[in-house]
């Protein structure tokens, strides 16, 4: 006999429990469950708050409009997570690029056209020299990009301990362009993360590049030793992460308008939550960039539950973000959790 | 989360009673907390339907709880920006929806004034020039003598009241002291008691000749006074300390003598907010700035004002 | 440079670059501070910069201690800070409602409600990790979210003081002239030290993180384990959060032990420990912090001005880790070892292929 | 004639560790066409020199030339690019990733930059095919056991190179042990692609502790010990036992007396008893008894389920169906614990995923099981510990025989040596080697037999598991027959039972 036909035929067991098993071990089961629980979570919100408006369109448009910003900045941080490393210079990054930006426009009278393409390569250079401190020199992402979060925010400041308003009339037309769709409107901002999600998901599964992110994230060493451009690809990876944030940095520069050294802190957190959520590993190698769109639209929801309760104190807001987040992930990882092993 | 039984009775703005939305900041101090509590009893007692968010420190939040007002029509939002800038383009659509904006405790910066009706609320850069003035008076009573050296302990760098109180207080001292003050070591405490401590300890080592701190607020102010006292000083009398807020400890520790002047900042703006959110629904005239009554003090009125701080 | 085998095998030791920056910051402090290193009596305790160094650095090193062992198996604890901010919150909420907040007996219960409440939050992290599988990060960024609330909830947003002298002692007290709070640490640490030297504790922890399923295939029972390392850390955060309460007598729901995890973990990885888990060092951990708190007194000492805060902390972060890194001495220092060819071992004769190697083609096929 | 000019030729190449002189200036040619084996005892430096070569670490003396050229590479993917492929001694593919994505991955077929999935997969599946391998290439590489994944390993070294650089094919072909876990159906899948490449002109480097293989497919071979050479021969000049004594360096006469082994008749009463164990998809429910002092073998075909059987045995994965009694006492099956606790012992086929723990020593991975088992409160006595560790690393010859080196660093049969010393101390009632002579060098597997063999005589249980079935031949008492995930048979040893009586069997999957 030969090798060939030893096919594996599935021994004594029912249709319906095989097909139960493969969907537990279906990969996109976490995304495809983030996004029931996320469709429930509304539905949940439609029902309390039906009369304070939550069910008009724009109630959910919102959650693109009012994190734009993050989406993208998630979007980065999904590449980098994606390849078993971690970036906590987003939030930073940020920070810097609002103040960066306003300052050149406001106080050195740049136009915006050079201004924009000037902080997206700052920021893809940041991300760039991390990667090549954490590659080439051996030291673990966690605490390059640690310096990186300290190093912008820093530099923030250094610029200038002041907010400064961006008066620019063409950021003032951006910011409060909108594009009608039918039900409802979307920002500028929403459609540049919409598109950049679209770009993320197209590079990570259609090219080879996102393939590399996925091999290296599975096992560095095996992808090394499988001839693949093993440092080239964990750099090349952050700084699509610093692109990506100082890009998030330039749409919460229209969303705010301004840049003041404080903006954002905290947010390569909520980056890392909303990808975490959104069903990726830590660990690295699997997940799908559609799911960090949930993850950020469930932080986001979690937000406006909050705001339509509109009762809550400051402690008890921060004590229900935590129980709802606390269910939302107990929940999923009971959907998902496959037996062990 | 709880069940908002009620909730039928007052959704928009077509019921009798007024709904405020209010986004507080924060609730990063305790003055904060009494600012948000100030708030809400004066709402209660107003009858008004209050609608309160916690922004956590930050503008988006802020920006996304002032849309969900608008998308839920309330009828007049309040809110302390987190900071100065970036609010043209949600208070537009406040406007656009017809829904007028009160400011408290600090104002924005903004091209268009008609976006806002009025702010309620102090001025951190008169706290400023206030603590240099009112130093004047503790330096007098303490018959001081000679070069005055300053440490000065930061709020938050980067926070609004840091920033002017500092420049209120430079200003008043590069204006009439250029010669005899001199802030010799400056550093951020964070707002905090425990890092009010660790610099000013630091500062000892550092600067041991230091006789005058003015912190940006009182818990930092009564932080240093420990480290002060560790490092065998005499709080208000060896170092002369000045600060901003007024907080119940605060005025504990002036009156034990620790304390030489306080610069008060008012949190409890509640009751003066819905006055103006009254006025503003009857469609009166406001000033475009309602300052707060605020006071400064010296040690020997600690004891009396002492039992009627609130926070 | 000597480069004597005994400074080589110093070199190699895992301390030694952590030490060497520690006392590098150190010195950096000298001009500025003259009498840095001078240690003086004062009402009837020592008083110096070195000894506030420890004095402010103790809750950190306590809270990086427990955080090594929580990375040791893989993990990560956010919740910490939160944790000290309840612990502290608690504790002096306790004790301020006392009439006599001297009395030994309230202290106590009052510490023990305290720990009791952060012991709790290490079980839940626990439980959430081992249990249910879910990742580190985002189960401890539960209470780390939450439980700062909690513990305004306690305090109800305000800062609560209190005065109490037993309570003071823990955080900002001396004894034996020495601040108490390095007898609290040394405990800490020789208890930890202990824990998982002496037992097989560490041993198993190390194993956890290094191959947890070969770990699950040798039978040890890394839920248990994993419980009890966040436990541990927890109870560690608690500690710190009694101390940094008592350090200033008064409880701070909204600013206790902010960001004090990212210090943390920064002091983990300078001491040697990786993040992905596997082996551990509590002396390099306790060097870590040390290194950090020096660094803020540093700061603070040498009048950087506020706004160039981060940028100086970036620098010198980026410095101890580019000395630590081995790659980067190699590259720069040149350390690597000239490639001569000293003695190659001549050994056997080496055998010519017999002729040329035979005609590849015709001579490759096998007979079965 | 004249010599023909080597493809590659290493000379006087120096490796150093720190603390081990893993390649003391060893020469070594390749000549276009041939199949050179590499041979030498674990720890000889063999996978050094080929990591060396292909850029994974740097070389410390010496030079290499290709084609002539001189060379060094500094990571894999030059060498790759300049037509040296190369499949490790351990498996090194993305177990995240799919079959055809791991063969194909850095040589994608795109179309204007888009990988193009249906015609990767396509190829991929045709590629699989050529090795006689069924799989489905859509699928997660870690759905497969290990002796599928070292396959696609090999499909993917052997793969039509660059796409990118036609013509870049592969000169070099570097085999660091692919068989290590194949049946011979495999084993003669690869041998037939190895000869078609060779006569294509490819030269391959072959690296195996087989002999017979060697002396089947290799035209000639180079010999290293403790990390010199001792000689390059041409096969057909030197026969085993000259080329064993090459390896060890001194004379041998073990490898005689096991295959004279009679196998004892020391049976003893009933140990453990499973009745209709199984797992839905993995394997169908079973019934197995074995007794005391009995030695199990398992025989099947690659991906029949024996490692699946065992597991279940081990509470490793657990059952749906079953129960199992040791010693007369019911056991649940839900951890590894509760099969430890009632005395069973696992010691896995992937020693690198399942097995050690890389940065932990040697003494400590020995002692983990051991260790775990007495709970982390009563930690193992220092003296009893040491003295435990030095006499197994003596027993199993582990080089180097320092029980504080770091287990990652030992030379592949090394660790799984270790991996077998952690589960011998635990003396357990009932023994599960999962290939437990994968990658030992011939000195030491006869070693590990007669091990297993006086186990078993002094009463203990094995249930044994290899991808050769002369060595279950050689030592079970009774062997079980697996097809297609299930047990199909239980065949009493014996002299009438050979390797042929196995596979027919299997093949006509009969029940007894
Ligand atoms: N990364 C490393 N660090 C330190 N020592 C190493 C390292 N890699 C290998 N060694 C040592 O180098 C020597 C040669 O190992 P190598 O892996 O080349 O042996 P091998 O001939 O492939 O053996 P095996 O047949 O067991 O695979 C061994 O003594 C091993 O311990
Ligand atoms: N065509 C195939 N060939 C080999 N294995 C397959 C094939 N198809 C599926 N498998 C996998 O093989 C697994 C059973 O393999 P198991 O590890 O038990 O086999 P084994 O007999 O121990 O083989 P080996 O140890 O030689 O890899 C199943 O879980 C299945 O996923
Ligand atoms: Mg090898
Ligand atoms: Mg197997």
């Amino acid at each position: 006999m030969t090798a060939t036909d030893r096919k594996p035929e599935v021994v004594e067991n029912g249709a319906a429990s095989s097909r139960a098993t493969r969907l537990l071990g279906d990969r996109r089961l976490p995304v495809l469950v983030t996004a029931a629980l996320f469709l429930a979570m509304y539905g949940g919100g439609l029902r309390r708050y039906a009369n304070y408006g939550f069910g008009e369109p724009q109630v959910f448009l919102n959650l693109f409009i009012d994190n734009g910003y993050l989406l993208v900045a998630a979007i980065g941080a999904t590449f980098v997570i994606m390849s078993g490393g971690i970036d906590l210079s987003v939030g930073s990054m940020i920070g810097f690029t609002t103040m960066f930006t306003a300052w050149l426009v406001e106080r050195q009278g740049l136009p915006l056209v050079l201004v924009v393409p000037l902080a997206l390569g700052v920021g893809a250079f940041g991300g760039f020299l991390m990667g090549y401190v954490i590659h080439n020199f051996e030291i673990q992402p966690f605490i390059v990009t640690l310096a990186g979060l300290f190093l912008f925010r820093g530099l923030c400041l250094v610029i200038s301990k002041e907010s400064i308003s961006i008066g620019d009339a063409s950021v003032g037309t951006l910011a409060q362009t909108r594009v009608p769709l039918g039900v409802g409107e979307l920002s500028i901002g929403a459609l540049v993360a919409l598109a950049v999600l679209g770009a993320a998901y197209y590079v990570l599964h259609y090219t080879r590049f996102g393939r590399r992110v996925y091999a290296v994230g599975g096992n560095e060493q095996s992808a090394l030793l499988m001839g693949l451009p093993m440092g080239g690809t964990k750099i090349a990876v952050y700084t699509v992460s610093g692109f990506c944030s100082a890009l998030a940095g330039l749409l919460f520069m229209l969303y705010i308008q301004s840049g003041d050294p404080l903006h954002a802190i905290g947010m390569e957190l909520d980056a890392i939550a909303a990808v975490v959520i959104g069903g990726t590993l830590l660990t690295g190698g699997s997940g799908y960039v559609l799911g960090t769109l949930f993850g950020v639209l469930v932080l986001g929801l979690i937000k406006s539950l909050i705001t339509f309760e509109g009762t809550l104190s400051s402690w008890w807001t921060k004590i229900a973000t935590g129980v709802l987040l606390c269910a939302f992930i107990l929940i999923q990882r009971t959907m998902t959790a496959r037996r062990k092993t | 989360a709880k069940e908002d039984g009620k909730s039928s009775d007052s959704p928009g703005g077509g019921s009798k009673t007024l709904t405020l939305g209010f986004s507080q900041v924060g609730s990063e101090s305790g003055w904060r907390t009494a600012n948000s509590d100030s708030v809400k009893s004066a709402a209660k007692e107003s009858g008004y339907t209050l609608k309160f968010s916690d922004a956590q420190q930050k503008q988006e939040n802020q920006i996304s709880a002032i849309r969900n007002y608008i998308a839920q029509k309330v009828d007049v939002i309040a809110f302390s920006p987190v900071v100065v800038t970036g609010w043209d383009a949600v208070l537009k659509e406040a406007k656009a929806a017809k829904i007028p904006v009160v400011l408290t405790d600090r104002s924005v910066e903004t091209s268009d004034e008609s976006l806002y009706v009025t702010l309620v609320g102090s001025d951190f850069t008169d706290e400023g020039r206030r603590a240099a003035k009112i130093l004047e008076k503790v330096l007098d009573k303490a018959g001081h003598k000679g070069p005055v050296k300053i440490a000065q302990l930061e709020g938050t760098t980067g926070a609004a009241p840091a920033i002017e109180r500092a420049k209120g207080f430079k200003e008043v001292m590069d204006a009439d002291h250029a010669d005899d003050w001199k802030i010799v070591v400056s550093q951020t405490g964070e707002f905090t008691r425990a890092g009010g401590k660790q610099v000013m300890a630091a500062f000892l080592q550092s600067n041991p000749d230091i006789n005058v701190l003015y912190a940006h607020n009182d818990d930092m102010g009564l932080g240093a006074i420990q480290a002060i006292e560790a490092a065998g000083k005499k709080p208000g009398k060896d170092i002369l300390i000045v600060t901003v807020d007024g907080v119940k400890d605060g005025f504990i520790a002036m009156s034990e003598g620790k304390i030489n002047a306080i610069v008060e900042c008012n949190p409890l703006l509640g009751p003066q907010l819905m006055d103006v959110v009254q006025k503003v629904k009857d469609g009166e005239k406001l000033e475009r700035w309602i300052k707060t009554e605020e006071s400064d003090f010296l040690q020997d009125q600690a004891k009396d004002a002492l039992p009627s701080r609130k926070y | 440079m000597t480069t004597t085998p005994r400074w080589r095998a110093l070199t190699r030791h895992h301390l030694f670059w952590p030490v060497a920056v520690l006392i590098a910051l150190l010195i950096v402090n000298v001009p500025f501070t003259p009498d840095f290193f001078s240690v003086k009596m004062t009402d009837g305790h020592l008083y110096g910069s070195l000894v506030s160094i420890v004095l402010f650095g103790s809750p950190l090193i306590l809270v990086a201690v427990g955080m090594t062992l929580v990375i040791a198996t893989g993990g990560i604890d956010l919740s910490v800070g939160a944790v000290v901010a309840i612990t502290g919150a608690l504790t002096c909420s306790y004790i301020s409602d006392q009439t006599d907040q001297n009395a030994l007996s309230v202290v106590f219960l009052a510490m023990g409600v305290g720990l009791v409440a952060a012991v709790v939050c290490g079980l839940w992290n626990g439980f959430l990790v081992a249990r249910m599988g879910i990742q580190p990060i985002i189960a401890t960024l539960i209470i780390m979210v939450a439980g700062r609330g909690v513990a305004q909830l306690i305090t109800d947003g305000q800062i609560i003081t209190i005065h109490s002298e037993p309570y003071k002692l823990i955080g900002g007290g001396y004894w034996l002239t020495l601040p108490f709070s390095i007898f609290v640490v040394a405990a800490v640490v020789a208890v930890t030290v202990l824990l998982t030297r002496r037992t097989a504790l560490g041993l198993l922890v190390e194993s956890v993180g290094g191959n947890a399923e070969a770990s699950r295939l040798v039978g040890i029972r890394s839920t248990r384990i994993k419980i009890m390392v966040y436990v541990f850390c927890a109870l560690c955060a608690g500690i710190a959060g009694l101390m940094i309460s008592s350090n200033t007598s008064a409880a701070d729901g909204n600013n206790a032990g902010l960001w004090i995890e990212l210090d943390a973990i920064l002091a983990v990885v300078i001491g040697g420990t990786a993040l992905t888990g596997g082996r551990f060092s509590i002396g390099g951990t306790v060097v870590g912090a040390l290194v950090i708190q020096t660094l803020t007194t540093t700061i603070y000492t040498i009048g950087v001005p506020t706004q160039t805060n981060l940028v100086f902390k970036a620098a010198v972060v980026i410095v101890v880790c580019l000395l630590q890194s081995p790659k980067f001495r190699e590259k720069v220092f040149g350390a690597r070892r000239s490639r001569n060819l000293t003695d190659p071992a001549p050994a056997e004769p080496v055998l010519p292929a017999a002729a040329a190697p035979k005609p590849p083609k015709t001579s490759t096929e096998v007979s079965r | 004639m004249a010599e023909p000019r080597p493809v590659l030729e290493m000379t006087g190449v120096v490796k150093e560790f720190p603390g081990v002189r893993a390649l003391a200036g060893v020469d070594f040619r390749l000549f276009p066409g041939e199949i050179h084996a590499l041979i030498g005892e674990n720890g000889a430096g063999k996978s050094t020199l080929i990591k060396v070569l292909t850029g994974v670490y740097p070389l410390d003396g010496g030079t290499v030339a290709l084609d002539g050229e001189p060379a060094e590479f500094t990571s894999p993917l030059q060498a790759q690019q300049a037509g040296i492929s190369t499949v490790y001694q351990e498996v090194n593919l993305c177990p995240n990733l799919s079959v055809a994505e791991n063969i194909f991955i850095g040589r994608e077929p795109t179309r204007a930059g888009r990988i193009q999935w249906k015609r990767m997969r396509k190829e991929a599946a045709e590629l699989v095919d050529r090795l006689g391998l069924d799989i489905d290439v859509a699928a997660p590489l870690s759905s497969y056991p290990l002796a599928v994944q070292q396959l696609v390993a090999i499909v993917r070294s052997v793969g039509t190179g660059d796409r990118d650089a036609p013509g870049s094919g592969t000169k070099v072909l570097v085999l660091d042990e692919p068989t290590s876990s194949l049946d011979r159906d495999e084993v003669l899948e690869l041998f037939r692609l190895m000869r078609q490449l060779s006569r294509d002109g490819v030269a391959i480097l072959f690296v195996s502790h087989f002999l017979d293989q060697i002396y089947e497919i290799c035209d000639r071979m180079t010999v290293l010990r403790n990390g010199a050479l001792v000689g390059e021969h041409l096969v057909r000049d030197l026969d085993q036992v000259g080329l064993i004594e090459l390896m060890i360096g001194k004379a041998l006469d073990q490898l005689e007396e096991l295959h004279e082994h009679q196998l004892h008749s020391g049976v003893g009463e009933l140990l453990v008893k499973a009745e209709g164990l199984g797992r839905t998809g993995k394997i169908a429910p079973f019934d197995l008894d074995i007794k005391k002092g009995e030695v199990l073998g398992l025989a099947g075909l690659l991906g029949s389920g024996r490692t699946e059987l065992a597991r279940l045995l081990f509470g490793a994965d657990q059952p749906d169906s079953g129960t199992v009694t040791i010693g007369g006492k019911q056991v649940s099956m839900s951890a590894p614990n509760d099969a430890i606790g009632a005395g069973v012992a696992f010691c896995s086929e992937n020693r690198k995923t399942e097995g050690l723990v890389p940065d932990l020593t040697v003494r400590e991975n020995i002692i983990l099981a051991l260790q775990a088992a007495r709970g982390w409160t009563r930690p193992l006595p220092v003296a009893q510990r040491d003295e435990l560790v030095a006499k197994y690393i003596k027993a199993l010859d582990i080089r180097p025989a320092n029980p504080e080196a770091r287990v990652g660093q030992l030379s592949g049969g090394n660790q799984q040596k270790v991996l077998l010393a952690r589960w011998l101390i635990t003396q357990p009632q009932l023994l599960i080697l999962d290939e437990p002579t994968r990658g030992i060098d011939i000195g030491a597997k006869t070693e590990i037999q007669k091990l297993v063999v006086s186990l078993s005589e002094d009463g203990m249980s094995v249930l044994y598991i290899a991808a050769e079935l002369e060595e279950v031949l050689r030592l079970s008492h009774t062997i079980g027959v697996l097809r297609d995930r299930k047990l199909v048979a239980r065949l009493a040893n014996g002299p009438e039972i050979t390797a042929g009586t196995i596979l027919e069997t299997i093949a006509s999957g009969a029940h007894q």
